[in-house]
């Protein structure tokens, strides 16, 4: 009787498709099984790169995909390989645009300044460019203004399943965070000074 | 030319307001006008002394927490007709709007701050590249119909890969160690110019991480200047720099 | 005392360098071990991968590079993979490739394959056979090798009236300039504040 190793075979798969990644559907599509038994053996690999020390990778769900991707303890190692260290962040300006449209979309322009109480094309134009965030249609009325969502690629930027998975809106700030926040600012500004 | 850039540390004036209720202690539902405002415009008018082009929305604010101060200095005359309904007296505190503007931003600042940590913990985990599968292919043509992608599925897959850290190549410390002439590079640059018919942006004409090659194209991109091969072009401060061929035939006073 | 897993770092190395391989003497370096110890850790993990059948990759050797491959009894459900209908329409490879033709053409396939770390032969294929990128001239130079562009199909396809309408890229240079331009002004207004 020929044994089947399934999670030989998915490992093959998620390899092979990289940062494409693979829907549960494909995977059980291309396993013959139903979604139920895929999942099983999604589960499986994925405890066996969870418990065994000697593996190096892990199964992340991104954006709705199954893909593979290092271990986050190795990074250190894998950025001295990295060609151009100097990753580019998203600005502040852009995160917190990022943000209102994240928990607010559809949402236009005009209601994001009315929150930033500034300007905003800048940033929702990186972020456009970024393709983290696109127009999703047109708000009814006068002007018929564009509306913006976030996209695929923002849940994959911040390696989010789903849009669920966002952290909670803070209904209310505590204070604690204010001081924290303060503090945070003052040690910018000493840095700034001692350089 | 104005100064052009972003004028400060923060981002814009409910920012600039909320550092100084944070710095001064204030609490948030009770802010004293008078000095809110007054550290305010200390503010605005360094900026001025700077000479900053100010944002206007900066001086928006500004007039607007004058109004709320005078507002509130105003003696409340009204009052004994409010007698009988001090609540709605109570309601109309001229700082209400202010306030509720204040929390609602600082709420999308702290959910800022919340993606940042995420996008930093994302950056941890490196992925690869699809494999070429081409090899498990049938040979089957591709058909031209059923394509199903907008230009931001294409602009996300872009992004992607430019995110996509990319580890050295196996050959790159060869390519390094092989040395490049200025003279060559520079042959290379015009080549590369003349291909074009145009102008290239600056930063792609050092298409090779390494120092070696850096400063190599850097001092090619000098001499190409000095002998009027090459013109560079910048609109405004810190603009994109762009850098063409001068066309033989024009006229150009050169040494060579 | 801290236990450093070797394996697990080499396999993250190893997964992250994909079809570019890497090098012995790169192994060792980022390891910072010598290259006989290199060797025995790449040994080990390729014990593991041969012994476990639960594994779906090998190390392979290839042109002096070393580099994760999937299992070659797993060769059947890879095929099924590339023709599952639910990869048919563009894939991220097709569409990486394409957004490198449409901001970077004319450029050739070698270009493309520097900027993308993978072979693009197919990619390239499907693109063309969709019409929406086409053979725009040759190179100069030695081989003179096809320089790719995209077509009009291509501006239709996206709705776009000429190339120029493509969304620009946004400039990471200017950015981190504005930083540093903030950054100095707001030492400089401290500096007055406190004077």
């Amino acid at each position: 009787m020929e044994i089947i190793n399934w999670t030989s075979i998915l490992e093959s798969l998620l390899f092979a498709a990289g940062d494409e990644g693979l829907t549960l559907k494909q995977i059980a599509e291309v396993l013959e099984v139903d979604e139920l038994e895929a999942n099983e053996i999604i589960e499986d690999l994925n405890r066996e790169y969870a418990e065994n020390e000697k593996r190096g990778v892990i199964i992340v769900q991104l954006a709705g995909t199954y893909q593979l991707a290092t271990k986050k303890e190795n990074a250190d190692y894998l950025k001295k390989l990295v060609d151009s260290p100097n990753t580019s962040t998203l600005s502040q300006a852009a995160l917190e645009t990022l943000a209102i449209v994240a928990y607010k979309q559809p949402i236009t322009r005009a209601e994001i300044e009315e929150i930033r109480g500034v300007k905003t094309e800048r940033p929702l134009h990186t972020l456009m460019a970024k393709a983290l965030i696109k127009e999703a249609g047109r708000a009814e009325g006068t002007g018929r203004a564009y509306l913006y969502g976030t996209t695929k690629e923002f849940l994959d930027y911040f390696g989010l399943k789903s849009l669920e998975e966002l952290p909670k809106l803070p209904e209310k700030v505590e204070d604690e965070y204010i001081q924290e926040e303060a503090d945070l600012f003052f040690e910018k500004f000493q840095e700034t000074l001692n350089t | 030319m104005p100064y052009q850039v972003k004028i400060d540390a923060f981002e814009g004036p409910l920012d600039l307001l909320l550092h100084l209720i944070n710095r001064l202690e204030i609490d948030i539902y009770d802010i004293p006008v008078s000095q809110i405002t007054e550290q305010y415009l200390l503010y605005i008018h360094t900026m001025k002394e700077l000479r900053l082009d100010i944002a206007s929305e900066y001086l928006v604010m500004a007039a607007t927490l004058l109004a709320i101060k005078s507002k509130m200095l105003l003696p409340k005359h009204e009052e004994d007709f409010h007698d009988v309904d001090q609540e709605i007296s109570f309601e109309e505190d001229p700082r209400d709007e202010l306030v509720e503007r204040l929390i609602e931003y600082r709420k999308y600042k702290e959910a800022a701050q919340d993606l940042k940590l995420m996008e930093e913990d994302r950056s941890l985990m490196f992925t690869k590249p699809p494999s070429d599968l081409s090899g498990f292919a049938k040979d089957i043509q591709p058909s031209k119909s059923e394509l199903n992608v907008s230009l931001y599925d294409m602009l996300a897959a872009f992004q992607k890969l430019l995110r996509r850290k990319k580890l050295q190549r196996p050959l790159a410390t060869k390519i390094a160690r092989q040395e490049i002439s200025i003279e060559a590079r520079m042959s290379e640059i015009m080549e590369e110019l003349e291909q074009l018919k145009g102008r290239k942006n600056f930063y792609d004409l050092f298409p090779t991480p390494t120092k070696e090659h850096i400063v190599v194209t850097f001092l090619a991109i000098l001499e190409l200047m000095k002998r009027k091969k090459i013109e560079i072009e910048q609109q405004v401060n810190f603009g994109e720099i762009f850098v063409g061929a001068i066309e033989e035939g024009r006229d150009v006073v050169g040494n060579y």
